[in-house]
């Protein structure tokens, strides 16, 4: 007989509202001709909504469900950054999609439906609820990779992501079913105990269950050697889509993965910070070595999006209160700077015409003084420069680490971002130091320019005055 | 004494002169250049003169004024003044530079006239001035050491005057270049000094040198060797001698200013100023000794088979210098002094005569194409055998009385080993020079015919016979026979008066107090012994007179009575040669020392540089992009073998664990 | 604030600058010189100010920042900084005057530079680790792009070397810098990272001691840059544009000599005198290796940068000296050597504008064809080679001095450094000025203009002025000086460290501020 | 009564011939049921280990699974789909435009 648990539905606000508009949206989109920015609209007031409503608890941490949702800090910060970057990605996706011909109403609400499967990601502290989350947005995120419906490069990044994603999800879940098995609960607080009180059926399963975890997350948050997806859908998925990709799921499952290893298996940190640290060094090195090579811009920034996999691992191994700030932190700032990359990644493609290529970038600098000068900053800020709030991230984390004696790990994790400069200046080379190959014909699109703006001052504010932010992201 | 505070006019005067002419040279044209440019040496001569008068008023046994301008360097308790110092001994070095420099200045405006960069030349040469005088007057060793670098600068510049010449770039180059060998030397013994001494004002550290400095100890005797090693680079002495004939690249009369008055009897000033410090070292003093000798000798035995006018009177001058510090080397620095100031005079003649005669024959310096000059030059020839005859040391010339008073103390003070080197000296001397003579001014003429030989005008003559008449009578200076008479030594005596015995005590007091007990009586017996034997001193005159002579002839023999001969005798002759390439030292030098660094340092650029260091940079650079090339290789594109590496990996992990 | 002023009005001109339009280049070079002048003789009223009597920080000016770090807005100047800062300005406007003949975008020109002078002048005035690194890093990026765009033909390599090479020592010393934060966290109790007050307070143990030392020391060597870590520095200097030569040797390697005094010494008092030997026998190295190589070199720019390395490792052999000479040496010889090299940087972009070489082979003769420039060609070699009454003597000697002091050896190695400097100088001097005319180019070579002397002149003078009477110069000193002595050497065996500042310096001292509060 | 660890043998012998599927076939709809396989021996252990704790967790997260795995099916198949009107293969070894 199964105990009814209580129902706290103010505690799930942010999902019901989100989950609302989404489908509003859905709605919508069977009346509304072909023009979409209606749904844009709706969407966005539904993202503004949430971010609100998040707040209707505040007396954190509250737990509710029988202890497998809960509305901490950790919970609220990561809402407010999946709500901006689901609205960047939309801003960024007006014209594109215009642009590009995409004129699938679905497009909004399954970022909006990726969104709520990232809160629930975000703040719920139950195996089964995260294996949900993860779900939802991974189902969401194949649908979008592939939703340039017209071209190959979509459709076979769709794929290759897709049937990746199952694997994995079928480790993941694996994984699951062993840990449930062995502490005979899938409440993360309960396998804690259970694991600290020794009353678990196996050890060896545990650890196994623990690995094939990592396996499973260590997928969705791209680490060596599960990032093997990422530079291909990265380039294949339509570029709004990338950038969301690379902000907001990855986002969500650090989330959950820094819940499931600090809350879940505490005891067992002795075990798992040690792969952790093998994953995040070899992570950090061929994130930054693959990108050396790369000469597709979209490729070249997912391969640094692998190597910040790896820094942000660090966060999780450092497991302390520091560790989750910096990880909030580091993740809003990530969301700045990567839309702002790609809008103007975006902005310098046209019809028919991606470019793409870092050659399409030369003399940019001197063409169009401005927008070469913010991608500077975006890169610069992505290699971590002072004083840019890439800076200040790298910084909280290196923090982090070091103050639970991860020396070695943080030197390695300094070398790495001395070698990530080698091609973020590549890039700026292009910019600056080549010769211009034809004229450019840049159409500044407000809205893309409205995002970049945003980045721009976020990147530079954050980075001359993260006091404040700072103050809010820790506990 | 108010007249002191003139002191700074002295070195003023040129340095204003060099100024104007080197900024406004070309616009105010020669004559005027010449007015400003001797107006300055003149100047520093009169005011000279008056502190000179004013010396002779100094109350006995106060100290001698020294005049400190302002605070030149200070770092914690070092604290260097640019200050001026008035005392007998500066004051003399200060009558030849000034002297011999206005009479040189008037000289060149008749030599240097036609050149186009006159200005440049009179503003080098003022500057040289106002160096020269800055050594000989600071009262510091750093003061000095402007003075030493800079007239090594000047002495650099004025070599290279003809700079389209590679031969005058070069000479230039390697004059300063072995000038800052010596200059190194000279660094590090001005160190040592300070951490002895902790200041470098000499009247202190002189003063303090006797009780602070250990007799014959590791201190003394590496600050006084490091000093000497300094002095032979400016003077030219073995081993660091070999710039000073390639200097006469350089226009003739600074050959007669620099290189052979003032600059390069530097050296000697330095020793006899620090004679203090030299006093302390007796192994030192061996060496200077020796070298001083050796100098004297080696030098001579070069001279007498050169055929470049100049450079005979070069390596004459190498040896005279030789002869100063064989002096100092036994202790008798007023004698080295005494020489010197003769030396400036006959040599500086001969230098200014050597320059008449290439004026007059269109810069022809080869002694072989002349021959029976004395019609065409009757004063330059008058003058010329004047100071020849003074160098040769003939009674009762100048040279006469400093190189036998030298003389007659290498016996006493020294041993007889430095009194034959410096016998032996005098004879090859007197050889060479009167060699030069004959083959210049007489004897069947050689001139090539376009040439018209022919004297040189007024300005160019004048200073030769001053300077002969000095060279004639300069040996009043010093008469040697009876120690009144003396005038030179009586002057210098308060500044190198120096107590031996009390020097002694203090250095057995220290070695006691650091445990060790040694004697020095026998040390100090050794010193008192020697006392002045007048009828010796004559012996050895005559004697000397008597080699000079000896040497005189012989010349006469060779290049009078059989021309032909030296011919005969010196071919196939490998000595000759030796001798005659100065024993290939330049040579050997640039084969041992030269080559090698310069190999070395294209090898450390080309190999150690470029490949090693930077080589492991790009190395590392290298290695990561070959990493990344891996690295991407593994992206195949193939769904299979992503899964594949998911799977590997995950088998990996559970190993570890 | 008026320090906070001085130091980001280059910046605030730059942004305006943004405004001008790009076809009014004459307003864009005269407004860049307007604000680069102002700034510098503003900073005179720093030197006006300085009270020389203190080793304290003057200027101060301290906000939080971030407070959640225990971060603060800290600035200062105190003795070794303060020239250093009028230096900078200096040669902004100096550099900024030498580049009116840049040709392709001029107003991004100006720009770089005007901002790169605020990063500058940032690194030697910031008081708190978190500023500082903020500043050293971020005048990385004006210097990258002035060498990579407006460069030679290996521009973007030289660029991307300095950047890489800069990037990965400080970034070491970044770790550095976090873990002293919280270890003094857990030592102290507070998490700041004032640089005054860790200095003060901080106390590690040897070990500790030695790696952080080792952490900063590979930043600051790079930056100097000292004997194996040199090879960026040709090439920079060599793709660089003629003003960028001139910054990078006048005031970029010196943040890095600047770096040993502010922290390796203080922060570090065991560590240093653990090293010494070593540091010391790379210094020596550097500066026979540098004029070595120098001698060899078939380019201006290379010959004169090579010949940086040896003079700074003459600076870094007087910092770890560890007296009053040498210290003082080192940061007189941190100026001279701005502003000769500086200077020589200035004649080379002359002749290379005129001619489009370097080779020193393809000049000779130039001395009768230009001889204004040959003069002050010459003084600036000269004062290069250490020539007593010119500027490089006193600091050289101050240096060897104060190593003589204390380790005998590596004085005497050297001070052998001198003559080779004679070599390599005087040896392409003649090569460059005398001999006569082979390349017939070079007879139609026009002699200085105006502009250029405008910029030599105030050199020149320097040369002379700090050759003769430095006192003005080296005042500002002692103080700090004192004050960092007492800091490096430990308690007991002070004595021994120096055998006579110890003693009577203070003394000295009072005399030396009582003769310079009369003279100025 | 049959022990726990033979289902968990079982379960994890169906997840292993799962995973080689995916590794070792060509075709996407195939290798796609591999992974449904996997999914499936997931399920096995959950319902076993629900079974032995006696408690329902584990089939609630089972019937979570179904409907995921229902979810993936249709959204798998519409992407093949997809991709076959542009290329028509479903031969994995084709698809590899973006590589390195």
């Amino acid at each position: 007989m199964i105990p009814a648990p209580e129902i706290d539905l103010v505690s799930l606000a942010p999902v019901l509202v989100l989950s609302v508009f989404t489908m509003l949206v859905l709605l919508m989109d069977l009346f509304i001709g072909k023009n979409k920015s209606g749904l844009v609209f709706i969407s966005l007031t539904g993202l503004l909504l949430t971010a609100v409503s998040s707040f209707a608890k505040t007396d954190w941490p509250v737990r509710s469900f029988g202890g497998s949702y809960v509305v901490d800090h950790l919970s609220v910060f990561f809402t407010m950054v999946f709500c901006i970057s689901s609205a960047l990605a939309i801003l960024i996706s007006i014209e594109y999609n215009r642009r590009e011909k995409i004129r699938v109403g679905e497009y909004y609400s399954l970022i909006l439906f990726c969104t709520v499967g990232m809160i629930i990601l975000a703040s719920s502290t139950d195996l089964i609820m995260i294996f949900l989350g993860i779900e939802i947005v991974s189902l969401c995120l194949y649908v979008l990779a592939g939703i340039r419906r017209g071209d190959v490069r979509s459709s076979e990044a769709a794929l290759k992501y897709f049937l990746l994603g199952a694997f994995a999800t079928g480790f993941l879940l694996y994984g699951m079913a062993l840990l449930y098995g062995t502490t005979g609960t899938t409440k993360l607080a309960g396998i804690a105990e259970a694991i600290s009180s020794g009353q678990m059926s196996s050890q060896p399963l545990v650890l196994m269950g623990m690995v094939l975890l990592v396996l499973g997350f260590g997928f969705k948050v791209a680490a060596v050697p599960f990032h093997m997806w990422t530079p291909d859908v990265y380039q294949g998925a339509p570029t709004p889509v990338t950038a969301f990709m690379a902000v907001g799921p990855k986002a969500a499952a650090f989330a959950a993965f820094f819940r499931v290893f600090t809350e879940a298996m505490p005891e067992l940190a002795s075990s798992w910070d040690m792969i952790l640290s093998i994953i995040a060094v070899i992570t950090m090195f061929v994130g930054n070595l693959g990108a050396i090579v790369q000469t597709n811009i979209k490729r070249l920034l997912a391969y640094s999006s692998i190597s910040h996999a790896g820094y942000l691992l660090i966060a999780i191994i450092a497991r302390n209160s520091l560790g989750g700030s910096a990880l909030v932190f580091y993740m809003l700032v990530y969301t700045f700077m990567i839309f702002g990359a790609f809008g103007i990644v975006i902005l310098i493609g046209r019809e028919g015409k991606e470019n793409l290529e870092l050659e399409d970038y030369s003399g940019l600098g001197f063409q169009s003084p401005l927008l070469a000068l913010s991608m500077s900053i975006f890169l610069l800020s992505l290699g971590g420069l002072p004083p840019l709030a890439g800076f200040i991230a790298k910084f909280y984390i290196f923090q982090a680490a070091l103050n639970e004696g991860y020396v070695i790990l943080v030197v390695l994790a300094v070398l790495n971002s001395a070698i990530s400069f080698y091609y973020y200046l590549r890039v700026i080379v292009y910019m600056y130091m080549k010769e211009p190959q034809g004229e450019f014909q840049i159409t500044l699109t407000p809205i893309t320019l409205l995002v970049i703006v945003i980045s721009v001052l976020v990147t530079v504010e954050l980075g001359l005055f993260p006091g404040p932010v700072l103050s809010l992201a820790q506990p | 004494m108010s007249f002191v505070n003139l002191a700074f006019l002295v070195p003023l005067f040129p340095l204003i002169g060099s100024i104007i002419n080197g900024f406004f040279g070309l616009k105010i044209g020669k004559d005027r250049v010449s007015w400003v440019a001797c107006a300055g040496p003149v100047l520093s001569f009169v005011v000279t003169l008056i502190l000179l008068v004013s010396i002779f008023f100094h109350p006995e046994g106060t100290p001698y004024p020294e005049q400190s301008l302002f605070t030149w360097i200070s770092a914690g308790d070092f604290v260097v003044d640019f200050g001026l110092q008035i005392d007998p001994l500066s004051l003399v070095m200060m009558m030849v530079v000034t002297g011999v420099g206005s009479i040189i200045h008037i000289y060149s405006i008749g030599y240097m006239y036609k050149e186009y960069s006159y200005y440049r030349y009179f503003a080098y040469l003022n500057l040289f001035l106002f160096s020269m005088l800055l050594l000989v007057m600071g009262n510091n060793f750093l003061v000095m050491f402007i003075g030493w670098e800079g007239v090594g600068l000047c002495s650099y510049f004025l070599i290279g005057y003809y700079f389209e010449k590679k031969s005058a770039c070069d000479a230039g180059v390697k004059a300063f270049i072995v000038n800052r060998i010596g200059d190194f030397a000279f660094l590090l013994a001005i160190f040592g000094i300070f951490k002895m001494f902790g200041t470098l004002d000499f009247s202190t550290v002189m003063a303090a040198a006797p009780t602070t400095l250990i007799y014959d100890s590791e201190a003394a005797t590496l600050i006084t060797l490091a000093l000497f090693i300094g002095a032979t680079g400016k003077s030219a002495q073995i081993p660091l001698y070999t710039w000073l004939p390639d200097a006469m690249e350089g226009p003739t009369p600074v050959s007669a200013l620099i290189h052979a008055a003032t600059m390069v009897t530097a050296g000697v000033y330095m020793v006899v100023r620090c004679s203090a410090l030299f006093n302390m070292a007796p192994l030192t003093m061996m060496i200077i000794a020796l070298v001083g000798g050796g100098t004297a000798l080696f030098a001579a035995t070069i001279g007498t088979c050169q055929y470049d006018i100049k450079r005979v009177l070069a390596y004459s001058t190498i040896s005279q210098i030789g002869y100063m510090f064989l002096a100092c080397g036994v202790g008798a620095y007023t004698a080295a002094i005494f020489h010197l100031v003769t030396h400036a005079f006959f040599k500086a003649c001969l230098f200014l005569g050597a320059g008449s005669i290439i004026h007059g024959m269109n810069n022809e310096q080869d002694i072989r194409k002349m021959g029976g000059l004395k019609d065409h030059f009757p004063i330059t020839y008058v003058t010329f055998v004047i100071s020849t005859i003074a160098i040769a040391g003939i009674f009762p010339f100048s040279g006469f009385f400093s190189k036998d008073e030298i003389l007659y103390h290498a016996l006493m003070d020294g041993n007889v080993i430095y009194w034959g080197m410096g016998i032996s000296g005098a004879f090859i001397t007197a050889f060479y020079m009167f060699r030069l003579v004959f083959m210049t001014f007489h004897g069947p003429s050689h001139v090539d015919p376009q040439v018209h030989p022919h004297e040189s005008p007024m300005a160019m003559t004048l200073p030769l016979i001053i300077l002969a008449f000095l060279a004639l009578i300069g040996g009043l200076l010093g008469i040697p026979l009876f120690h009144g008479w003396h005038l030179l030594h009586n002057f210098l005596a308060p500044v190198l008066a120096f107590d031996l015995e009390t020097a002694l005590h203090a250095s057995e007091r220290m070695l006691a107090e650091h445990g060790h007990h040694t004697s020095f009586a026998e040390v100090l017996h050794q010193a008192q012994r020697t006392s002045h034997n007048i009828w010796l001193e004559i012996t050895l005159m005559l004697f000397s007179i008597g080699v000079a002579l000896a040497g005189i002839a012989t010349a006469w023999f060779f290049y009078i009575k059989k021309p032909e001969l030296p011919g005969k005798l010196s071919k196939g002759q490998w000595g000759f040669d030796l001798v005659q390439n100065k024993y290939y030292i330049d040579e050997l030098i640039d084969e041992a020392l030269v080559k090698p660094i310069v190999k070395g340092s294209d090898l450390l650029w080309r190999q150690a540089d470029a490949r090693g260091v930077d080589g492991v940079v790009n190395g590392v650079a290298q290695t990561i992009s070959l990493f990344s090339k891996i690295a991407r290789s593994f992206q195949s594109g193939f769904v299979r073998n992503y899964a594949m590496f998911m799977v590997v990996g995950f088998i990996i992990l559970l190993i570890l664990i | 604030m008026f320090l906070t002023f001085l130091t980001f009005l280059p910046l605030i001109g730059a942004i305006f600058l943004a405004f001008i339009p790009k076809h009014e280049e004459d307003a864009i070079k005269q407004t860049a010189l307007a604000i680069a002048v102002a700034d510098f003789l503003l900073s005179l009223q720093l030197y006006a100010d300085f009270d020389t009597t203190t080793a304290a920080m003057q200027f101060t000016m301290d906000v939080p920042w971030i407070e959640a770090w225990g971060i603060s807005y800290h600035v200062g100047l105190d003795g070794i900084s303060l020239l250093l800062y009028i230096m900078t300005t200096m040669l902004t406007a100096i550099a900024i005057l030498a580049s009116f003949g840049i040709k392709k975008h001029i107003k991004e020109f100006m720009m770089a530079m005007l901002a790169l002078s605020t990063g500058m002048l940032g690194v030697f005035i910031s008081l708190d680790f978190f500023l500082f690194y903020m500043f050293w890093e971020f005048q990385l990026i004006p210097m990258y792009l002035i060498i990579g765009v407006w460069g030679g033909q290996r521009r973007i390599y030289a660029a991307v070397k300095f950047f890489l090479y800069t990037a990965v020592g400080s970034l070491l010393m970044l770790v550095a810098i976090i873990w002293i934060y919280f270890h003094f966290h857990k030592t102290v109790g507070v998490f700041t990272t004032d640089i005054m007050l860790i200095t003060q307070q901080i106390n590690l143990d040897m070990l500790q001691q030695k790696w952080l030392f080792c952490a900063f020391f590979l930043a600051f060597a790079i930056k100097v840059p000292m004997f194996p870590f040199h090879t960026w520095l040709p090439d920079a200097h060599v793709e660089a544009p003629t003003a960028g030569s001139v910054i990078l040797a006048g005031v970029l390697l010196k943040m890095g000599t600047y770096g040993f005094l502010r922290f390796n010494l203080p922060l570090f008092p065991l560590a240093s005198v653990e090293f010494l030997p070593y540091v010391c026998g790379l210094a020596v190295i550097g500066i026979i290796y540098g004029a070595l190589v120098a001698m060899m070199q078939e380019d201006l720019k290379k010959l004169v940068a090579y010949s940086s390395v040896s003079h700074l490792g003459f600076i870094v052999l007087g910092i770890f000296a560890f007296n009053h000479y040498g210290l003082q040496g080192a940061l007189l010889q941190n100026l001279n050597h701005g502003i000769t090299t500086g200077a020589l940087f200035l004649l080379v972009g002359m002749i290379y504008d005129r001619r489009h070489t370097r080779l020193i082979a393809e000049f000779g003769g130039l001395a009768k064809v230009i001889p204004v420039f040959t003069v002050c060609f010459m003084i600036m070699t000269l004062s290069s080679i250490g020539l007593p009454g010119t500027n490089g003597f006193v600091g050289e000697f101050l240096i060897l001095l104060g190593i003589f002091q204390n380790h005998m050896g590596f004085a005497i190695v050297a001070t052998g450094g001198i003559i080779f400097a004679a070599c390599y100088m005087l040896w392409m001097f003649q090569r460059v000025m005398f001999l006569e005319i082979k390349n017939p180019e070079n007879e139609k070579l026009t002699d200085m203009t105006p502009r250029e002397l405008c910029t030599i002149i105030p050199l020149i003078i320097l040369v002379f002025w700090i050759g003769f009477y430095p006192k003005p110069f080296t005042k500002t000193f002692d103080a700090s000086i004192q004050h960092l002595i007492t800091q490096v050497t430990p308690k007991d065996h002070q004595g021994s460290q120096e055998p006579h500042a110890s003693a009577n310096t203070d003394v000295k001292l009072a005399q030396a501020d009582a003769g310079s509060s009369g003279s100025h | 009564m049959v022990p726990l660890t033979h289902y968990l043998i079982l379960s994890a012998t169906l997840f292993s011939i799962g995973v080689l599927g995916v590794l070792v076939r060509r075709n996407a709809i195939v290798v796609f049921m591999c992974i449904e396989i996997m999914l499936n021996a997931v399920n096995i252990t959950l319902i076993a280990f629900d079974r032995y704790l006696n408690q329902h967790d584990g089939q609630i997260f089972s019937f979570m699974v179904i409907c995921v795995a229902g979810a993936e099916v249709s959204v798998g198949l519409a992407i093949v789909i997809a991709l076959f009107r542009n290329k028509p293969t479903v031969n994995l070894d084709e698809l590899n435009l973006m590589k390195w």
